[in-house]
């Protein structure tokens, strides 16, 4: 089965391997995926101001690039997620906005949110299946407990993201059953990081990431795993918890699973 | 002096019996004045109403017909005005179409509590048909030559 | 095409499956359409026809038909079948009766309007491409399917079968561009002065002939009000220019939200009255007020006038120009 | 040809002030069928009615107009009048020339043209007037009530104790619903149970109450005097006529890990089981997705142990039909699934619960003995965060309710204080955004949690809860007084969860053809005058099934259900209104239409047979309006395609009689 | 002035302040509230109120993490963050008012530090 595919700037650049093994899992699962050739920066955040259009139209060009080739549109890295799918829900149902930004588009029909964008853990779930991955895991990683770590953009706004309930997700908990492993389950999964803030003010993403850090080892995680280069970054950067737990990124694991890890 | 020639509109107003009905007898009741044109006619509520009494109405001369109703959601029998609403909102846009004047013809939810906004409406539609002056299209609208 | 249901239709009436057809039979010319009964193979044989000239929608003569002894075969064109649908949800037609076979229709012509476009002496027609040839006793003539067609094939909402017992020929699809409220906004953006002048242009030609009431397949009523001394608005004869106003604007008000639009009530004027025109305005008002509604593609959802939102729209929206 | 007389009223000067009565009554007199006609000072008099009664009597009238006040005024009085004097009270009309008439013109010859033209259009109308019977249907002297939580207990005593039989259907194996779940009630703290069981054994003991326990309602017919209703009484698997209730099979059972439903899942009960103690009936019943002989046919242990032999694992459904002349809802509520807010843990944490939870945690009958432990580790908890208002007031787009649900802060405050008292070594916080305590006693209430019991009221709400592995429960919160963000370390958290009608709501609505609100509460037949009963008549609303209600509310209006009930079946017969549509069968075509927009239910359709003109016959289904039932309110004649559809009283051709009389001048 | 920031405020933003019953559950969620001199909820009654220079002055504008557990968790559907984000546009949309300018970057950066965080920092503080 083939999708378009967005990785965005960071997998091209500081998580080359959130990219790499997504991609080599997806193979051996029978999915291709079709990188955009034309793709640009979403920009990393989703401008939220209604009047703000030239900033979304990476996102439209994206969305539209994908209507083309009639596929729906994978994406890996937290941060692109949520902006393809918030500039995606704009389009469909933002009637002032999405006359603004067809006509700066100026194509022949104009984009109106018809492409589905799917994150790569829904991918996962809705195409591939939790039970047939299961199916597929060559290597299980019994006995591991390990954090599922959501961030903020995952999941939210849950209204927008669709993707799972944003209070009480399992879509990665789900996951790392498949995988052989063993969830834990803790609160602050889905609190932020600290995010980019720490560009200027690392106090606040030392605070958060510790907060993060603190609960998953409270909770005898041995490991957490995101699908965001930017949590891994303050997690493993800046987490000033006593305990230092792994961070990976959840491709990782899948590849290492599904023994396709060079 | 009193032009004889003035137009006097014939206007019938169907009211239903619980709410604009009781509204126009609270007009009464406050003696708010409103012209002799307008004659009322008693129904059990909005839903009664039927497009054919409203035509019939036209046909025997009548210059203008408005409707009074209890307010959406107040019906006396709960839903009948959401039904008259709908009728009369696709009533009066095919006489619109047809080229009929529209200010001939008009809703208005009136509760047993609004006296004086049945006197405003009843001030306000006379004025508005007297200015149409008689009605002669919907007569006219298949005048054989 | 015509061979294919006459074998089916017999196949069906030998087998015991039904024990009378419903078709399509022509006159005295072959653009002389009308429905029949036929109740052996060689009725079949004698007098059933399919071609480019059935346009009549033979839903309404099901109503009688299915409380007949036996079961009926009904072959039903696409806009025909919204009909079916739409007499079916108001319990007119026992559907348990009927076999349904749906036929495929890529939109019909009529002799007057190919002699309006000066073809004479026909002797048949069919469809090929987007072109109808006319076979005529001067030799063969080609029209395109723009001219040839009636006027409301031309905006064909849909040439997909809502309901069928069996298909016979390819499945068409809908038609979501078709144009058919073109006319209908061409008058609304006049003044009221020329809508008046114009439906009084139309309506003036109206005989009271009660064919577009004998046609239409939602005008089914057992008797209708028209009809009835008792109903207070009764007409005999009309006994001022004002009842046959009253006429049309009630007729189409009966059927507000119910009509499919199937275009028969336009199709039988002698008059050439645009009746059409009246009922899709409500089509067009109701889709524009209660959300788009297409009487007769099911059987159970209600139809606008029978229900409510508690934030319909007001009256008021007319004198607003119709705009939300 | 009507001979009809005409009376103008003067009413004293307010009518003959402004409109020349004596001109009116002249004018009337030449109209066609006119036969009498008259004026007089005051028609509503003695003097004036006497009048009316000679004239019906000495001109053989078959119909009168009355000009004068509006009919809202005097139109029963004029009809009794004319039925005193033999004429059909139907045959009245009365042309309202004061309200709206005299009152409203000052122009003399402009009034008394009008109300010549009123006096013509009831003359119109009452040629066409036929004398009208109000029909009359029996009442089954019986009620039902759906639902046994305090609202139908309540209902039925009353309505019992008024001498009418009441059967009471509840789903649960007992009755007494939510309140049996309760520990102290506020703002007395009563115990819960010690003021309900003795209704409950009331229940049980009186012989005009019968109650269907572990039943359901499966269908409706008929209306308002004439129900029948379908109980399907569920399989106990017990015979409850031999079981004593003695709970010696519960004790044996050997299948004992089942979550326990009344103790929401706190504890667990045995395949076989009796929810409570003071269970009425005080029945057992077997669990049939949890027994090992229903399930595959081992076991029997429960049979063995029964000394009564009440065992029946063969027992099947049962379906009962009654008669009932008025059927009482009293669904309850239940809290809403707390699933979509872990935000406060709920999922995460043992320690994180529901109200009602917390209930069963501090009942002297629930899993903790009433000593307040942990549900994780059992221990004594020394710091308690309670957070309101969850999943009530949202928006209507988000995931909660957008009602208010009326309840939680008083019961947050009766658990705070409870709390503090019998543990004054815990601190308690309560999280609120207002504090809403209108009722007798009810703030002051509030107030004593605060002042004399030292618990602490912030306002804000708790964004965050984080359990801890050491038990701890980090609760993040505002406090919006003091604008700050607070963190509190607590032991336990409650949440005061939404409540919401009971999922069985819905259907049962569709089955009496009752309305419902979008939230799925019982709409009742006016906000504000008509409280307890629904629109469609026959139908009565108990308890928290209308609205979000706490106890006192509950019985209040618990009682006022049961006497309209009782108002009801006090009836022998019931008179309908005799202006109710009529459906002409020749006319009808079946289509349903007049069936969609009734409001009432009143039309149902049956297939006729037909004679047709060659001696053939044919079946048609037609509409039959059920006069019982309809209020007369004309939707249905409009909906009517063929005009089959006539209303009694205001009939087509009666309006249109007026309309043409308006119109002529 | 601030009247007319208000009104460009609300349109950019598209959060209808009236909506807020003043339960301080945004407040109460909010990851960066003690970094922040203006609270979530405060932003919302500010703007109700039209005081709307504090908030343009205030540095709270650059401590919104915008993870939108605020929007997420807000009962009444007010979505304070864009509110956050709509008067912070209203600061940086002026000329010569970035917060971050693309020469203070390579101070800030290290090794490992994700794309991702320098470009949403970029749209986040600067026009």
């Amino acid at each position: 089965m083939n999708f378009s595919y967005y990785p965005g700037c960071t997998l091209k650049n500081k998580a080359q391997d959130l990219d790499r093994w997504a991609r080599l899992s997806a193979e051996a699962l029978g999915i291709h995926l079709e990188e955009l050739e034309t793709w640009q920066c979403c920009g990393g955040a989703y401008s939220m101001g209604k009047d703000e259009i030239a900033s979304k139209l990476a996102s439209v060009r994206a969305l539209q690039a994908a209507k083309e080739k009639g596929q729906d549109l994978v994406t890996l890295c937290s941060a692109c997620h949520n902006v393809l799918k918030q500039a995606n829900d704009a389009m469909a149902n933002d009637p002032d906005f999405s006359l603004r930004a067809n006509n700066y588009m100026a194509l022949d029909t104009p984009y109106k949110g018809e492409t589905k964008v799917i994150h790569y853990l829904e991918l996962l779930r809705d195409v591939v299946g939790f039970d047939n991955l299961k199916k597929a895991v060559k290597n299980p990683l019994k006995g591991k407990k390990i954090a599922a770590y959501y961030g903020c953009l995952l999941l939210r706004p849950g209204k927008v993201m669709q993707m799972d309930n944003p209070e009480n997700p399992r879509i990665m908990e789900d996951f790392i059953r498949a995988i052989g492993a063993e969830p834990v389950l803790w609160a602050n999964r889905n609190e932020c990081c600290g995010g980019y803030a720490v560009l200027e003010d690392k106090a606040i993403a030392v605070k958060k990431s510790t907060a993060v850090m603190d609960n998953a080892a409270d909770q005898q995680a041995e490991m957490l795993i995101t699908a965001c280069p930017l949590c891994l970054y303050n997690l493993t950067k800046n987490s000033a918890s006593e305990t230092r737990l792994p961070v990976k990124y959840f491709t990782e694991l899948l590849a290492e699973a599904l023994g396709v890890k060079e | 002096m009193q032009d004889v020639n003035q137009f006097k509109p014939k206007i019938v107003a169907f009211c239903c019996n619980w709410c604009s009905y009781a509204g126009a007898d609270l007009a009464g009741t406050n003696r708010l004045q409103y012209p002799a044109d307008v004659k009322i006619i008693r129904v059990p509520c909005s839903c009664r109403v039927n497009p054919m009494f409203i035509l019939r109405a036209f046909q025997r001369g009548a210059d203008g017909v408005i409707l009074c109703g209890c307010h959406p959601g107040d019906c006396h029998y709960t839903t009948g005005n959401y039904y008259a609403r709908r009728r009369m909102t696709l009533l009066f846009s095919m006489l619109d179409y047809l080229g009929i004047e529209k200010q001939r013809t008009r809703v208005e939810w009136v509760s047993a509590a609004e006296g004086a906004k049945f006197a405003a409406t009843m001030n306000e539609f006379v004025a508005a048909v007297t200015q149409l002056g008689p009605n002669k299209r919907l007569e006219d609208l298949r005048c054989k030559n | 095409m015509q061979e294919l249901m006459l074998a089916k239709a017999k196949e069906l009436l030998q087998n015991g499956t039904v024990n009378r057809v419903l078709g399509w039979q022509a006159g005295e010319f072959v653009y002389d359409i009308t429905p029949a009964v036929f109740e052996s193979e060689q009725d079949l044989d004698a007098g059933f026809v399919y071609n480019e000239f059935c346009g009549n929608n033979l839903s309404k003569y099901l109503i009688k038909e299915s409380r007949k002894e036996g079961k009926v075969l009904a072959f039903l064109k696409p806009c025909d079948t919204y009909s079916f649908n739409q007499l079916i949800k108001e319990h007119r037609i026992i559907r348990e009766n009927v076999y349904v076979i749906g036929v495929p229709c890529e939109g019909k012509t009529d002799g007057e309007t190919l002699k309006s476009k000066g073809v004479k002496g026909i002797l048949g027609a069919k469809s090929e491409g987007d072109e109808l040839i006319i076979d005529t006793l001067y030799g063969e003539q080609r029209l395109s399917k723009r001219d040839a067609l009636t006027a409301r094939c031309l905006t064909c909402k849909s040439k997909k079968h809502v309901v069928y017992d069996e298909l016979l020929g390819e499945e068409g699809e809908e038609v979501p561009e078709n144009h058919r409220f073109e006319e209908v906004e061409k008058l609304e953006a006049m003044t009221p002065d020329e809508r008046f002048a114009f439906w009084r242009g139309e309506l003036s030609r109206c005989i009271r002939c009660n064919a577009c009431r004998n046609v239409c397949p939602a005008c089914s009523c057992e008797k209708c009000v028209f009809d009835n001394p008792a109903s207070g608005i009764s007409q005999k004869a009309a006994a001022d220019s004002f009842e046959e106003n009253m006429f049309h604007i009630i007729r189409a008000f009966h059927v507000a939200g119910r009509c499919t639009d199937c275009g028969e009530c336009s199709r039988v004027c002698p008059q050439n009255i645009p009746l059409h025109l009246l009922n899709r305005k409500f089509i067009k008002d109701i889709d524009a007020f209660y959300g788009e509604y297409q009487a007769g593609e099911d059987t159970e959802s209600r139809a606008p006038l029978t229900n409510f939102t508690y934030d319909d729209v007001e009256p008021s929206i007319v004198y607003k120009g119709g705009k939300k | 040809m009507q001979r009809i007389g005409v009376f103008v009223c003067w009413c004293g000067s307010n009518i003959a002030a402004t409109v020349d009565v004596a001109a009116v009554s002249e004018a009337l007199g030449h109209e066609p069928g006119v036969v009498f006609s008259t004026n007089y000072q005051y028609m509503c008099s003695e003097a004036g009615q006497n009048i009316i009664k000679n004239a019906i009597r000495d001109y053989q009238l078959t119909g009168i107009v009355v000009c004068s006040c509006s009919p809202r005024m005097h139109e029963a009085t004029f009809r009794k009048t004319a039925a005193s004097a033999g004429l059909n009270s139907y045959m009245v009309e009365i042309a309202n020339i004061r309200e709206q008439c005299s009152w409203i013109h000052k122009d003399k010859a402009q009034a008394t043209e009008k109300a010549i033209i009123l006096g013509r259009a009831a003359i119109a109308k009452v040629h066409l007037n036929a004398p009208l019977t109000a029909g009359e249907s029996p009442v089954t002297k019986r009620a039902l009530v759906i639902g046994g939580g305090i609202a139908g207990i309540q209902t039925a005593l009353d309505i019992a104790d008024a001498g009418f039989e009441v059967d009471i259907v509840e789903k649960q194996p007992t009755i007494g619903g939510k309140m049996t779940q309760i520990d102290k009630t506020f703002p007395t703290l009563d115990c819960a149970a010690c003021i309900l069981t003795p209704k409950m054994v009331d229940c049980a003991q009186n012989d005009k109450i019968n109650i269907f326990a572990y039943s359901e309602v499966k269908e409706v017919k008929g209306f308002v005097g004439n129900f029948h209703v379908k109980i399907n009484k569920k399989a106990r698997y017990v015979d409850a006529t031999k079981c004593t209730g003695c709970g010696e099979c519960t004790e044996k059972c050997p299948m004992k890990k089942i979550p326990n439903e009344f103790n929401l899942g706190l504890d667990n009960r045995h395949a076989i089981y009796i929810p409570f103690a003071q269970a009425v009936p005080k029945v057992a019943t077997i669990d049939p997705n949890a027994c090992n002989m229903l399930k595959n046919g081992k076991c029997g242990l429960c049979a063995k142990v029964c000394s009564a032999g009440a065992i029946d694992y063969k027992q099947k459904d049962e379906i009962v039909e009654r008669e009932y002349g008025a059927i009482v809802v009293a669904t309850g509520y239940n809290p809403i699934k707390l699933d979509d807010y872990d935000e406060y843990a709920y999922s995460l944490s043992k320690d994180v619960v529901s109200s009602l939870e917390f209930e069963r945690i501090t009942n002297a009958a629930g899993p903790t003995g009433g000593t307040l432990l942990r549900p994780s580790d059992g221990k004594h908890p020394h710091t308690l965060v309670f957070v309101q208002c969850v999943g009530s007031r949202c928006s209507a787009e988000g995931k909660g309710k957008s009602y208010c649900s009326k309840i939680c802060c008083m019961y947050t405050a009766k658990h705070a204080m409870l709390c503090r008292e019998k543990y004054p070594d815990t601190e308690v916080y309560v999280f609120y955004i207002d504090v809403r305590s209108p009722g007798k006693n009810y703030d002051e209430f509030y107030r004593r949690a605060v002042e004399e019991y030292g618990v602490h009221y912030i306002k804000g709400q708790v964004g965050k809860v984080v359990p801890r592995s050491d038990g701890k429960l980090l609760v993040q919160g505002s406090d919006l007084l003091a604008n700050e963000q607070v963190h509190i370390e607590a032991d336990m958290v409650v949440l005061a969860a939404a409540i919401e009608p009971d999922k069985s709501a819905r259907p049962l609505a569709t089955m009496l053809t009752a309305s419902m609100d979008t939230n799925d509460f019982f709409t009742e037949a006016h906000a504000k005058l008509r409280p307890v009963e629904s629109p469609t008549a026959g139908i009565f609303l108990s308890g928290a099934c209308q609205g979000p209600k706490d106890i006192p509310d509950t019985v209040a209006q618990a009682g006022a259900a049961a006497s309209k009930v009782i108002g009801l079946l006090a009836k022998d017969k019931l008179t309908c209104n005799p202006c109710t549509a009529h459906s002409d069968e020749m006319m009808c075509n079946g289509c349903s239409s007049c069936e969609k927009v009734c409001p009432y239910g009143a039309i149902s359709y049956v297939d006729k047979e037909f004679r047709m003109p060659n001696r053939t016959t044919a079946i048609r289904r037609v509409a039959v309006v059920n006069e019982a039932v309809c209020q007369g309110c004309g939707a249905c004649t409009v909906a009517c395609p063929s005009g089959a559809m006539d209303l009694k009283g205001f009939s087509n051709s009666q309006i249109m009689a007026e309309v043409d009389a308006i119109c002529k001048m | 002035m601030s009247k007319y920031d208000r009104e460009q405020i609300l349109r950019t933003s598209g959060v209808n302040v009236l909506k807020c019953m003043r339960c301080g559950k945004c407040s109460a969620t909010c990851p960066s509230y003690d970094e922040m001199e203006y609270h979530p909820h405060q932003f919302v009654y500010m703007v109700e109120k039209g005081e709307i220079e504090p908030l343009l002055q205030s540095k709270s504008l650059y401590k919104c993490l915008s993870c939108f557990a605020c929007v997420e968790r807000c009962p009444r559907g007010v979505e304070p963050a864009k509110l956050v984000e709509a008067v912070r546009l209203q600061v940086i949309r002026q000329q010569g008012m970035n917060h971050l300018k693309p020469d203070d970057i390579p101070a800030l950066l290290d090794d490992d530090l994700p794309q991702q965080a320098i470009v949403t920092a970029l749209r986040k503080y600067s026009k």
